[in-house]
Order: structure tokens, then sequence, then C-alpha cells
């Protein structure tokens, strides 16, 4: 049934390769960017994908890329279908999608703080969300360590000292190795 | 809304006159028999291995030392910080004993927040006699227990020839092996080279087979001879024996070597490339001690020469170790590599006759020791001085060399050892080329308990046909008295041993003397131990040298007390092979420094 | 005027020992409360715990004068309201301010609390404090509306506006109680009383879920302590009041004891088992169904 | 667990912008006048909290704390996990209300803050000001690892690890979470320690006010209420 | 006869783009926060409420309070690692996160779990249903005063915690699910103490009906309060009991059978009214299904088998690159995991669907302008969100 969808849109819409390797009813297509909300439309009004299951972003950073995935559902044929969207990493602007699905907006504010995207347009995009009086690099980006952030902000409780076997023995029995 | 809808919500009110629920004494209320309560831990099943502080995300366990740690065990303790569990007793289910586990204990509260941080099993606590709470159902899921079964040649196939036994690991079977290592690092300071085993393990998870090989060589030039015949005293103490088979580590370290292309090994392992020293080192005996000892030397610039009585280099590995074990072409490929760091090997040298102590010490800065152990001892029963009654290492050496050896239809011999088994199972092959047939008795002091030789090892020799009896004490060498064959050897007379050591601990058996069996035998072959041949030493240098109990005595980094001499390996430490590398490493060290501190004088 | 120091050692027992009664009878309702949940509840000595653990309090902030006098204000509501009726009828001790009047002045005293609260309230400058108390403003007025239209039917039905009178007309056998004499007036007074007892269904006024807690908000300590008081009195003398107007009054100590907390016990009954109504839907409810049953009630008499 | 980046270093230079409906500026009111308004200061308390003195009478002292000890007035506020034990803790199970504990809904009325596992950073704001809102003597118990020493959330960027650098802290409770019976038990050791006067934590606050700030304003950026704030 | 419908002729028109103008400063507007320390909040968030009177004219919910980077976290713990702190991400309902997330793991590593551990998944899941309905009807009749149901409720949902802690060894947070199956078998005799719960329960629920469910006042509280379009169902990603109030019958455990479902018989119950009502109506209904459905699972549950496939030895655990979603019912609507590998040890991303992420900000957000302001606990309470699974 994927399939069918895969090829009626494939040509037209210069989609990637038809990924269903994770399970059944679940499919992943690369999506080019100035496709996407002729597809997203597409498959909701046509194709019966009315349900956006969620939107969250992937950070490639060795590839220099966000990947954001539009995760959609079509609920009468029970199917699910990720668009995978490549963004540049250093100029991280998204296209909103607020218009087709309001819910987007909420999605969107997240990536904004989380990730650092820019969604131009959503609605409240720039207001705090989660964070509060957040200064620092967006925190869900891979470039940000969550516990060297935590060890330079909040210190541990003293007194903590662990050993490791392997040396520790080697003290033991071969002081002098 | 009907006036049932107004007057149906008042039945509520019958509940007024029941008892309420409520639970009495809520404070003393037990959790469930499966609760996740506060951790218990047996100190004396515990290991310190740190499997648990490695699965804990929430960093909640330190390892800390502890008094009199056990033998065998890390000395380590896990500490529990409260301030970070989350119960999800991820550490009770990776144990690797079974040690930790949890009470279904739950209260806990004090005013201090550092005071939630305890030892389970030291610090006592009032749960630690409870006997409900959790335990994993069934044995260790998180991390395998069985070992991957090795491919071994089938008995029949194997006895009549020379060739390997073992057919190696291929890459998905040590895989799976390689998968069960929870590196821990126990092996790492049990075994005597301190190699880097639960990283080569990773290496070979992850494939990288040319950095494994590097790994291997930063603390073993024997890496192949390891592989194959190495004690593996690693392997009893890996964490994975308490509940399972202990990871076949020495077939990993060999699956290694069995990976990389031999040409590449040189480059892997790399020629420093150092300004040469000009200082020279003479090596006597290239045994594995002499030779590691020769590969660092050479690795760190000087000029080392290795001096080797016999007719190819391998001490021991070669002489010793019978073929089907240790094929000498896996001993050549080690030795080449050794030779490619720039160490001349002279064989056929025996120092004493062809070059004196005398002139080695004046020609090289440093000389190493390391003669092994070449001569067989005796039993010195009655009838052991026979012609028929040989000696293992002799017999062993002969059959390298390609000597022609008597191959009697039937042969005893006395030993529980390695060198036993090893004696034996050479001579049931060289039995069945010759006759068809095997037909050898092993009798051991010791009991199957208390076996000295490795379990594998037994386990193969029975397959091969070799009987083994155990705690048999050898009395007398039964020698036909009269007739042709006259002074022939006939057999060997043994008793029951009832304990081999007294109660200070010294070595004085006690026999059952009801139990008296004669093994019937052409030949009996000793293979009790074996001494070194310090007779290349002269009289002078044996007088001015310290000794303890028959060997010379050394420092921990293997000086004699003469300062120009070092000794290595089983002329000093006694047999094996990991042992004498990691003499060999010591001694290089020791040499090293100080030559370096020669050359900082000369400067 | 002469003061008449004997009565107002009476009336000043009397207060004792109705804030005593009343202490514990609130704790002994919340009792029966929690047994309907299946649980035991506080225990019966948990209110004087609390109170004295207010007035031990050793910090208090103020927010003006106002804020101050509301817990006065609603503290004298409920005193006053005690002692301008008979307590115990036919007794001159217990029988306190009671004057020809009185029922007019009972009355007013009703309202005067919640006024007071109102100004004190406000002053906090809490907006749930200032929501509570609107709500609590429009829903009183009109849950009051009923039992002004039920006091005048039995004003009318006794003639007098003295309670002492009406309860001395009751005397005599239950059946001569205004509830039998007079059902309407007290069904329709009833509705005033669950109406005003601050319990479900008419609570929304102080409903933690909705605006925690509204008009006390702010208040703590001595002024928490000042309004816990009047939370144990006010409602006794209301009930005294119905019980005085329409359950025949009491004539001795037990009697009282037993017919106010039997009185009381009616908006628990209701209260334990209802969700509350918005302030609106009170509003209509009163309307709809209270005000018509006064209204009855006088066109009867 | 993977290793640190030990080459992160975090922004330490920016500063948060004070949001603009909290400045000070000046309104022109309906009838013409000018007026300053500073949003920060017109609705919160400046002062900062005071030590208490204990009564003059010793014997007063202790009926007090008895008092104190046996209605422990809760606020019913959940910051985290815990929260969620708290519901079986008031209900008929486990019914604490025959123990003297309570509900309120208001910290006005509370003396029992119960910080219910991790705090984030922006509940931790909350949670101050929720405390500094309450009249003492008042008392904090924190439950569960996460108030100890972190908790699972050692080495998340947005929890904070040590509860009593913030609050002065009367009591830890282990567990993650407590059960209502670990928390029972505790409070009943709460009791013990009010009724023996050593529940000082108000009065703790107020002489160390200064350090408490510092750390509180070391962790919250968006510092948008006044140092104290009743 | 005496309506008070609010008067919106007084309020300022919407402008253009259908928002009102709002200026505090006329004093018209009135702006409360409700939370995060309010007792009518499902939890720690709050609601910035402006009002007019008692009239909420708009509404802004606010999360974070509760956040704990558990997206970040996950992608610095191997994959067993996360197993102990997806859970948290739920506090009331936990164990969909367990199976989701084992679930995701399983299928991106190719395992195939034992059938045994598959009926026990659907056992705990279902009790983690009940328990989560529990407190959801708990909560909606406490958030209307009547606090005497809660207490029932609440008493139900902790025996039926008893057995949690007896099959799992913990009260709220199981962690029993671990990728490759569950951590244990039944206890002896634990059918028999569940019927004596299910029974329990339903006498409990039987009082429930007759106080909460056929109470004029409650009725009059929740019948056409807080209506959501069913047109609204699908751009504001309502799922679950909130869209089954509205009549649209769709469940994950009928549609896309998950674990053991298509082997039990049950039916979707569902409401057409989509107010308060129908929403806490069709949860009470719900609580009936999850009763059958355990006696069901029970009553077929395999004499004994493994508990847990092989899996690799979970300190090095490697997972090849993929990405996949898995999704089940929850007892608030669709819960899912989205989990991305790249091929090491560690989960590249992990994004936790959670049906309150769309029904408490941008559906909430929608719903609350005009409504009573004493309507606001009521109706987010009937949306069943759990604030900790939003922000996550």
């Amino acid at each position: 049934m994927m399939q069918a969808i895969y090829d009626r849109l494939k040509d037209r819409f210069q989609l990637g390769a038809l990924d269903v390797r994770s399970r059944k009813g679940l499919a992943f297509v690369d999506l080019r960017r100035e496709f996407l909300r002729p597809v997203l439309t597409e498959l909701r009004d046509v194709e019966g994908f009315t349900h956006l299951i969620l939107l969250t972003a992937v950070d490639w950073i060795e590839d220099e890329r966000f990947q954001l995935t539009y995760l959609l559902n079509n609920r009468q044929k029970n199917l699910d279908l990720g668009l995978r969207l490549r963004l540049d990493r250093n100029l991280a602007i998204g296209e909103t999608i607020h218009d087709l699905w309001p819910t987007a907006a909420t999605y969107q504010r997240e990536l904004r703080e989380m990730f650092g995207i820019a969604f131009p347009g959503s609605p409240r995009v720039d207001e705090e969300f989660i964070l509060e009086g957040w200064t620092d690099m967006p925190p869900y980006r891979r470039d940000f360590d969550t516990l060297a952030y935590s060890q330079q902000t909040h210190a541990d409780r003293e007194g903590r000292e662990t050993s490791d076997p392997r040396e520790f023995m080697k003290q033991i029995l071969y002081p002098k190795d | 809304m009907s006036f049932k809808d107004v007057l149906s919500p008042f039945t509520a009110w019958k509940h007024v006159l029941e008892t309420p629920v409520t639970i009495k004494d809520p404070l003393t209320r037990e959790a469930a028999d499966r609760y996740r309560g506060f951790h218990k831990n047996d100190i004396e099943l515990c290991i310190g291995c740190s499997s648990c502080e490695a699965i804990c995300q929430n960093a909640a366990i330190d390892m800390v030392p502890v008094k009199d740690p056990k033998e065998g065990d890390s000395g380590l303790r896990p500490q529990i910080d409260y301030g970070r569990c989350c119960w999800c007793a991820l550490c009770v289910d990776i144990c690797m004993t079974g040690s930790l586990t949890m009470s279904n204990e739950y209260i806990w509260f004090d005013e201090d927040p550092d005071a939630f941080r305890f030892i389970p099993g030291v610090d006592a606590k009032s749960w630690d006699s409870s006997e409900k709470g959790y335990r994993r159902e069934g044995g260790r899921r998180l991390s395998g227990t069985e070992r991957v079964e090795m491919r071994e040649m089938e008995p029949d196939l194997r006895i009549g020839n020379f060739d390997e036994i073992v057919a190696g690991y291929d890459r998905a079977e040590a895989v799976l092996e390689a998968d069960r290592c929870v590196e821990c690092g126990l092996c790492v300071a049990t075994c005597p080279a301190h190699m880097d085993i639960p990283d080569y393990i990773k290496t070979i998870r992850e494939g990288d087979y040319e950095h494994g090989l590097e790994l291997l060589y930063n603390s073993n030039p024997f890496s192949e001879v390891c592989g194959r015949v190495c004690t593996h005293n690693c392997e009893t103490a890996c964490a994975a024996r308490h509940e399972g088979d202990p990871i076949a580590i020495r077939w990993l370290k060999r699956h290694i070597t069995d990976q990389v292309p031999y040409d590449r090994y040189v480059d892997i392992v790399g020629k420093p490339d150092l300004a040469k020293t000009g200082q020279k080192i003479a090596i006597i005996g290239a045994g594995p001690g002499g030779l590691t000892a020769a590969f660092d030397l050479a690795r760190m610039g000087h000029a080392v020469t290795v001096y080797e009585e016999k007719e190819k280099p391998g001490g021991m590995m070669r002489y010793g170790i019978p073929e089907y074990r240790l094929p000498y072409e896996s001993l050549d490929r080690d030795i080449g590599v050794i030779e490619a760091m720039g160490v001349k090997i002279k064989c056929g040298v025996r120092i004493g006759k062809d070059i004196s102590m005398e002139k080695l010490k004046a020609d090289n800065d440093a000389v190493v020791l390391a003669i092994g152990l070449h001569l067989g001892r005796s039993t010195r029963v009655p009838g052991s001085e026979s012609p028929d009654v040989e000696k293992a290492v002799e017999l062993l050496r002969r059959i390298t060399a390609g000597e022609e050896v008597p191959v009697p239809k039937k042969v005893v011999v006395i030993g529980g050892g390695n060198v036993a088994m090893d004696i034996a199972r050479s001579m049931a092959r060289l039995q069945k080329q010759r006759h068809g047939e095997v037909g050898i008795t092993v009798t051991a002091l010791e009991s199957f308990d208390h076996f000295l030789a490795d379990e594998e090892e037994v386990v193969e020799s029975r397959e091969e046909g070799i009987e083994i009896l155990d705690s048999r004490g050898p009395q007398e060498v039964i020698t036909v008295k009269s007739g042709k064959n006259k002074g022939k050897v006939k057999g060997l007379r043994t008793w029951r041993v009832d304990s081999i050591f007294d109660e200070k601990g010294r070595f004085n058996p006690h026999y059952d003397e009801g139990d008296e069996m004669v093994h019937d035998g052409e030949m009996v072959i000793e293979a009790i131990g074996q001494v070194s041949d310090v007779s290349l030493l002269g009289e002078k240098l044996t007088e001015a040298l310290e000794w303890n109990r028959g060997r010379v005595k050394i420092d921990h980094d293997g000086r004699t007390s003469e300062p120009w001499l070092w000794a290595a390996g089983d002329c000093v430490k006694g047999p094996d092979v990991i042992n004498a590398v990691a003499d060999g490493h010591r001694v290089a060290q020791s040499i090293n420094q100080v030559l370096v501190a020669m050359r900082e004088a000369k400067a | 005027m002469s003061i008449d120091w004997p009565r107002i050692g009476y009336a000043a027992l009397t207060l004792f020992i109705v804030i005593n009664y009343g202490m514990i009878m609130t704790a002994l309702v919340r009792k029966i409360g929690a047994r309907v949940s299946g649980r035991y509840g506080i225990r019966i000595y948990q209110n004087y715990i609390d109170l004295v653990k207010n007035i031990a309090l050793r910090s208090k902030i103020t927010h003006g004068v106002m804020y101050y006098l509301g817990p006065v204000f609603r503290l004298t509501g409920g005193v006053g309201l005690l002692l301008f009726v008979p307590t115990i009828y036919g007794s001159a001790m217990w029988s306190n301010f009671s004057f020809a009047g009185d029922l007019v002045l009972a009355l007013y005293f009703v309202f005067f609390g919640t006024l007071g609260m109102a100004l004190g309230a406000a002053e906090s400058g809490h907006p749930y404090s200032a929501i509570g108390i609107t709500r609590g403003l429009s829903q009183v007025t009109v849950a009051e509306l009923p039992l002004a239209l039920a006091v005048f039917a039995i004003s009318l039905q006794y003639q007098t506006l003295n309670i002492t009178d009406i309860v001395a007309a009751q005397q005599g056998g239950i059946f001569n109680w205004t509830l039998f004499t007079n059902p309407v007036a007290t069904l329709a007074a009833l509705f005033a009383f669950v109406g005003t007892m601050m319990r479900s269904p008419f609570d929304v006024v102080i409903a933690p879920q909705e605006i925690p807690i509204g008009p006390p908000t702010e208040y703590h300590s001595s002024y928490l302590a000042l309004m816990q008081t009047n939370r144990v009195l006010f409602p006794i003398a209301k009930t005294v009041i119905y019980m005085n107007l329409f359950f025949g009054g009491a004539t001795n100590w037990f009697e009282f004891a037993i017919k106010v907390f039997a009185i009381y016990m009616i908006s628990v009954l209701v209260g334990v088992v209802h969700p509350r109504f918005r302030v609106e839907q009170s509003i209509t409810f009163f309307l709809k169904w209270g005000l018509p049953v006064g209204v009855l009630a006088i066109l009867l008499v | 667990m993977k290793h640190m980046d030990p080459n992160f270093r975090k922004d330490t230079k920016t500063e948060f912008p004070q949001r603009e409906e909290l400045k000070p500026r000046k309104v022109t009111t309906p009838d013409g006048q000018v007026i300053d308004i500073e949003p920060l200061q017109d609705y919160f308390c400046q002062e900062p909290p005071k030590v208490h003195q204990k009564s003059y009478f010793k014997i007063v002292e202790d009926f007090y704390n008895w008092c104190r000890a046996e209605s422990l007035w809760i606020l019913a506020f959940g910051t985290g996990c815990g929260a969620i034990e708290m519901r079986p803790l008031m209900t008929p199970r486990f019914d604490a209300y025959r123990y003297g504990i309570q509900w309120r809904a208001t910290p006005r009325q509370a003396n029992l803050l119960m910080i219910s596992g991790y705090l984030s950073v922006k509940t931790l704001k909350r949670a101050i000001r929720t405390y500094e809102q309450m009249q003492g003597p008042k008392y904090v118990v924190g439950l569960g690892s996460c108030t100890i020493n972190g908790g699972m959330y050692w080495d998340s960027y947005n929890t904070i690890k040590k509860l009593e650098e913030y609050l002065p802290v009367d009591l830890y409770i282990a567990g993650c979470m407590p059960r209502p019976e670990a928390l029972l038990a505790g409070f009943m050791e709460l009791k013990k320690k009010i009724k023996a006067g050593n529940a000082e934590g108000a009065n703790k606050y107020a002489e160390k006010f200064d350090w408490y700030k510092a750390n509180q304003k070391a962790v919250i950026k968006d510092w948008d209420m006044p140092d104290y704030n009743w | 006869m005496f309506s008070f419908q609010p008067d919106r002729s007084q309020y300022p028109a919407p402008g253009p783009d259908g928002k009102l103008e709002i200026d505090l400063e006329t004093g018209q507007y009135l702006k409360l926060w409700q939370g995060p320390n309010h007792p009518g909040m499902t939890g720690n968030m709050s609601v910035e409420l402006t009002v007019c009177g008692d009239e909420v004219v708009e509404g802004k919910t606010h999360v974070g309070y509760l956040h704990r980077g558990f997206e970040k976290l996950m992608e610095r713990r191997s994959f067993i690692q996360c197993f102990p702190i997806v859970c948290r991400i739920c506090v009331p309902e936990p164990d969909f996160n367990e199976y989701c997330y084992a679930a995701a793991v399983e299928n991106l590593a190719g395992i195939e779990v034992p059938e045994y551990a598959n009926w026990m998944r659907t056992l705990i899941l279902e009790m983690g249903r009940f328990n989560s309905y529990m407190m959801a009807i708990g909560g909606m009749s406490g958030a209307l005063g009547l606090g005497v149901v809660g207490q029932w409720l609440t008493y139900v949902r902790d025996i039926m915690l008893d057995r949690f802690e007896e099959l799992t060894g913990a009260r709220i947070y199981h962690m029993f699910i671990l990728p490759g199956g569950v951590r244990g078998h039944l206890p002896e005799g634990f059918k028999d103490r569940m019927e004596e719960v299910l029974k329990t329960a339903e006498r409990y629920l039987a009082d429930v009906d007759k106080v909460m469910f056929s109470n004029a006042v409650y009725k009059r509280r929740t019948k056409g309060v807080g209506y959501i379009d069913p047109k609204l169902f699908e751009p504001y990603g309502v799922t679950g009991p909130n869209a089954r109030a509205g009549g649209v019958a769709k469940d994950v455990r009928k549609d896309a059978p998950y674990l053991v479902y298509d082997q039990l018989d049950f039916e979707v119950p569902t409401e057409t009214a989509s107010d308060i009502w129908a929403r806490t109506n069709v949860r009470r209904r719900d609580i009936d299904v999850s009763i059958d459905l355990i006696r069901q699972i029970l009553k077929k549950f395999p004499k004994g088998g493994e508990v847990m496939a092989e899996i690799p030895n979970v300190l090095h655990w490697k997972i090849p690159r993929g990405e996949t979603y898995i999704k089940g019912e929850s007892s608030r609507g669709e819960y899912g995991y989205y989990l991305v590998t790249d091929g090491s040890g560690y989960p590249r991303r992990v994004n936790v669907r959670g049906p309150s992420y769309t029904h408490a900000m941008a559906l909430l957000e929608l719903l609350i302008p005009g409504t009573n302001i004493s309507d606001v606990a009521a109706l987010m309470v009937s949306l069943h969100t759990y604030p900790p699974e939003i922000e996550r």
C-alpha cells in the first residue's frame, strides 16, 4: 500500500528511495525542501495522511546538517510515513507548516528552542517554551555536552571517589610495575 | 437530569459505617517479596569487577577499596550513593557473581545529605539479613554465560599426527565470544605481562584487528605463541567465570593474530625510529624471556645479540611444547618479528664453551641470563636409574629435533602437570604411528580436584586414549630382574596418596600403602619438574652470585647480585611462557634505565 | 445604661462553650466525612493544635489595616450572631443579649462577617482573593434570599421579631416546631442554610482546585487563627438561629449539642457527596429553587 | 555511558536580558498624571527575612514546638515525580491526616514544603518564591535521590543537584520515589526534630541569606523577582 | 429560565487575526496564573489566564517546570541504560515508555520477543492504563470538589499498585519491561490476588457511578462544557479518549494491534458529545474494558516460558543505523517513540511523542478562551494531560 502511494508521488516530487526497513506500515522517505509543502498538502488532502504525529529534528553534526522528520499517519489505512528533510546546519531555517496543522506550531516552538532551527512566521515561535533564562547554545544540538554543562553549573556532592579495578589491582599485586 | 440523579449520590454514605481501609501501622509494613529496596552485597562472593559501576546510568556506584581483600578479587567493593540510585536493579542483573542483591527495605531518612552512601556488605545495615527483595530470575541475561565452542580436530583424526588440534575462531564466533567480556580488567593484573586484555578484546568486537595486534605487541612479542599455549591465568580471574565459562581470552588473542596477514606485522608493530645508542647487550638463551628482553631492548635502540645453544631459537617453546599445540611456524613468525627489530640471534653457540662468560661481560654493557629449565628432575625412586626411564623434557627435545626415540607399546608417565600431558600425548602420537594404538598411563601425585594440568589437556588426553590416574605416588620402577631382558623396565609400582603436604605446607607425601597398583610399561617417563643447567656460568661466577634454592637470586627488576648481569625467564621464575615474557619486559626496562644512566654519566 | 456584668460573664462563658463545642464537633464531622472516604481522618483534638500552631507562627506580614480588620470583622460577625440570639431557651443565663428585635440584627450579622472579609481580603491584593470575594458576596446574597423570605414568613406566622418568642411558640412537643407548622418556610431556610455553610455544592468561593483558596489565600498565623475560630463559631451560631427558628430551640446544653450537630450534619450530608456548582450555577439554583419556595412560604402564611 | 566532552565550555558571558515589562517605566494615567512604575518592586517586599527568636520561656517554646510538630501543613506543590506518592499519602490507604498532616493550597498557610524530587531550574525559581512566601517556622523536606545528589538526572543541564544549596533542608528521604510509608517515617522523624527545637530552617535561611541568594542566582539566569519576594 | 450566558458584546472585538486586543492597563482584564503550585493543575505546569469577569479571554499554557532533557540524556546513555530512565517521562503511566522504548530498540536490533514476555507486557500495560484512569477520574471529581470519589479511586489505584509491586518489584516506576523481554515471571497466586483487586475495584466503581456519574450537580458542571469540535481532532492531533468522546473510534490497540491485543476480545467505547462529560465517561467505560482485558489476559496467560530473548552483552550493545517509530495506545492517546540509531552504542536521537503534548498545548489554548474560570481546572483534567510527558 505504501509502495502504491510512493509510486504515485515519487516522480512528481522527486522523492528519495522509500525506506521500509524498520517495521510494517512504517516508511521513511527523503524529500527535497521545495517539495515539502506540496507533498504535505497532497498527502493530507489526497492520500489521507491527515494526522501529524510528530515533527522533530535529528542533528547529524558530522554531515553539517539537521534532519527534520515529519511523521504523518493515515488513520484509515493505518500507515505511518516519515518525511525526512535536510537542513543546512549552519543556516537552520525551516519552513513553517502551522497553517497545515496548527499543532505543528508547538513542535516548531520546541525545535526553535531546543535545536535553534528558525521557523519564520510560526506563531509565538520565539517565545520561551520549555527553558527559562537559557543563555547557552540550544541544548539538543550534538555539540552541547549536557554532563559538562551540568558539572560546570551544579557541582557534584563531594567525597566520592572511584577506582578502576584494572589499575587498582596492579597497584596492589605489583606495586613496583 | 432526573430525581434519581439527586438522590443517588447519597448512597456514598453507606461507607460511613464500614471500617476504614487504612493501614493501621504503615511504618512497619513490609514491601513485596520482589521489592527493589536497598542493596545488599555478599562480600565473600563479590570480586569487585565493577560491572555494576559500568552499567549504572546514574553514576551511583563507586568502587572503593576495602580492608583485607580476598585472593583473586580486585580488592574493591561497590559503594552506593542513594543520592543517585534509581533502584532499577540493573547492577543486580549484571552482577557477574550474583553477590549484589536487593533487600525489600525502603525506609531511610537523614538530615545530612552526605549520609546516603554506604558499602553494602561492609557497612552494617538493618537490611543485611533480609531474606526478601529483588533477585534476578534465572541466570544472568545481560551478558552471555556460555563460551563459544572452539572447533577441534576429532581425536581419531589428530592422534596419528602432530598437526595443530584447535582450528581457531572465525570472525562470527570471535565476536560472539568477545561480546561477553565486561571489560572489568581483573585479568589485566592477573596476567604477568599485564596485557591489555579488555582493550584487545574490544578491537575484535570493533573489527579493528590491526589495532588489536598493536595492543598485543605492546605487552607481548609472543602473541602467536601465547594465543595457543598460554597458561591463561587471566581466565582464572575472569569475572565471567563465576556464573558461566570464563571468556576464552587465549583463543581471542590467537584470533587477532590469525586475522592479520603476517606481512603487515612489522608495519603494525612498528620499528621505532630511534637513534642507535651504541650500547650492546648479550642475551643468553633464545627462549621467551630472552627474546622478549631482546625485542624491547632492540626497540630502545640498543644492539642486542642473543646466543642460543640449540640449532633453532625458541627455547622451551620449541623444544618443550609439542607441535600439535604450537606449530613451529607460529613460533617462527613471532621470532621473525623480533628479528625484524634488529635482534641478532646466534644459534648453536654455547656460552662457557664457545664463548666465555668473561668475554661476554667484557664485550657488552649488560648480559641477560635466560637459560630456561632444560634438565629434567628425577623421582629417585628405586629403579629410576634404568636406561628405560626417560625424562620428559629430554624426550620432548629429541622429538622436536627429529631424533629417533624409543616408542614402546606401553608407557607410564609420572607427573600431573602440563609437561606430563605433553609427553604423554606426544608419545601417544608416536605409538599410534608406530603401533597403530595408544598405550599410555599417566600417574599423577595430585588428585583431580587439585590437578596441575589444564582441564582441557586432561580432557583431550583422555579423548586420545590416554589413561590418567590421580593420587598415585610412585614407589618403584619395576625392572626385569633376570633373563634376556634383565634391567629392562616392565612397570611402575604406585601407592595411593593421602596427602601431599604436611601441616606446615612442606612437601611430605603420605601414602595409603594398602592401595598399591602396578602399571605395566616398557618405559617410564618422569615429568615431575625441571632444573636449569647453570654449568655455563663457570665456577667463579657461580660463587660470586647469590642463590636462592638452586636458582640465581634476583631482585624485582631481574638484577642478580652482579651489576652487569640480569636473569629472566624460567631459570629464575619456573616454567611459564607468559611469566618469562613479563620477566623479559622487566629486565629490558631495568637494563635500559641503567644504560641510560651510563650514557648520561659519560656525557 | 448600667452594665450587666453577670450577663457579660455568661456571654463570655457561652462563647467559650460554643467555641470548644465547635472545635470538637467540626473535627468529628471531618472524621465522619473521612469515614465515607474510607479513612480515619484527623484527630479529634486536631483543631486545637492547628489553632495554637497558627498563633505560634513567628513571622507574619500584613497588607494594611483592612487586611488585619478582615478576620476581626468576620469573627465579630460570628460572635455577634451568637450573642444576640438566645443559645438556650428559657435560661436567663444563656440567653445572652437576646432582645425584642434580635432576629433582624442576627440577619445583619450573617452578612456582616462576609462584608468584613471582603474588605480585608480585597486589601490583601491577591487576585484569587478578589475573585473569591466577588463570588462569595454574590453567592451569599442570593443564598440568603430564601432565608430572608423564610424569616419573613415565620415572623408573619408568629407575629414577632424576637427569637425568644419564636422559640417559645414552638415549645410543647415536636409537632409545634416550625419544621412541622411551616415546612415550606423551613425548606426555604434550609436552602439558604446549605448554601451558606461553605460546603459543596456551594463552596466555589473557597474551592481549592479553582481559586486557591479564595478570600483567605493571603491569611496566615494569628489572622488565620482568628478565622479558624470564626470558622468553628460562625456556622454554629448560624445553626443556632436555624435551631431556634425552625427546630424548636434548645432548653439545655445537651439538647443544644444534639440539635446543632444534627442540623449541621444536613449540610455535611449534602456536601460530602456533591461536586461544587459554579457561582452562576449556584445563583441560578437559588433563584430557581430557593426563591420560589421562599415566596411560597410567605404566600402560604 | 558516553564520555564527557572535555572541551565543552559553558557560556558564562551571555546575560539574560531583563524582560521588557519588568523594566521601570513612566505611565500616564487616564487622568493625565504621570507615574513611575517599578514592576519588580511594586508588588513585592524588599526587606530580607529576619532571624526570629525563640520564646523566652522554654516551656512555652516546647509547647509551641509540640503543636508545630503535630500540625504539619504541607503545601500542595508537586515539584517532581514524588508528587505522585502524595496522593496515596492523603487518601484512605495511608491517611496521613491522622498524624496531624494536612494539605494547604496556599504557601501562606503551609509550613512544610515538600520538594518532591528533582527541581528543574524553572521550578527552582518557583520553589524559592514559594518558600519565601511561607511563614516561619517553616520546614523543607527533600524527597528522593534527586534532591540529595542529582539522582538520575545528575547529568542534566536543567536540574539542580544539591538542594541544600538553595533552600535550608530539614530532612531528606531516600527513594526513587520514596514510598508513602517512607514518607510517613520521615514525617515522624521531622516531628521529633521539631519537638526537639532543631528545625530552625527559616532562621538559617535568614542568617545565610546572602549565601543562598548567591547560589540561587548562579543557576537561575532569568531572575525576574526581587531578592526577597514574599 | 435563568441562564447567565456571558455577554460578549462588552468585550472588545477580536482583531483581524482573530485575536483579542488585550490591554491590561485598562483594568478591564485581570491576569491570573493558574499554577504551578495550584491544586487545580494536573501536575507541575501553569496556565496564564487573562480573565474578564469570570470569563477567560485568553489562556497560555506554560510548561518546562519538569524539563529534565530526557532526549538529550538518552543520547549519552547506552541502550540498556536508557531503560530505567524512560519510565520517568510519564509518572502516572510509566509502562508505556518502557514498552515503546523496548519495542523500538527490538525493532531496530531485530530481536524477537518471547511469547511469554508479550503477554506480560500486555498485562502490565493494561494494569497501568487502569491506574492512569483511576487518577484521571479521581482527578476529575477532585477538580469539581467531589473529594470522596478521588479518595476511593486512589485507594483502588493503591491496591493495584500493590499488585504492581508484587509483580515488578516497585510501586511507581516499575522498570520491568526491558529491551528483549521482561524481568520475571508471574508470582505464585498472582491471578487470585489480582481478581480480588478487580472485584474491589468494581465495587468501588459501582459506587462511583452512583455518586459521580449520576449526580445532578456533576452533570450540570460537565455537560456541554469544554466542547471540542471533532473537526479539530486531526489538525490538532487529538487522539485517544479525547477523540473517542467525539465519536472517533480510533484506538491503536484495535487499528494496529501490538503485543497480543489481536488475541483479545474488546470493544472501544465511544461517546458523541465531545464535552467534559463525554470524555470522562469514555474513560469510565474504558476502565471496564481494561478490567475485562486483565481478566482475559490472566486467563490466557502462558503457563511458562522464556521471559527474555537472547540479547547481546548489554555493556557494549550496538544497534545498526536506522530509524523507527513505535506507537501504542496509552490511556491518553497515541504514545510513540521515534528512535534514530547511528550504529553506535548510543541512540542518536529519541523523540517521545506523548499525547499530552498536543492536548495540553495547542488544543488547551484553543479551548480556554470563553470558558468560565471555574471550569479551567475541569477542562484541563478532562483532557487528561500529564505535564512531564509534554516537556520530557
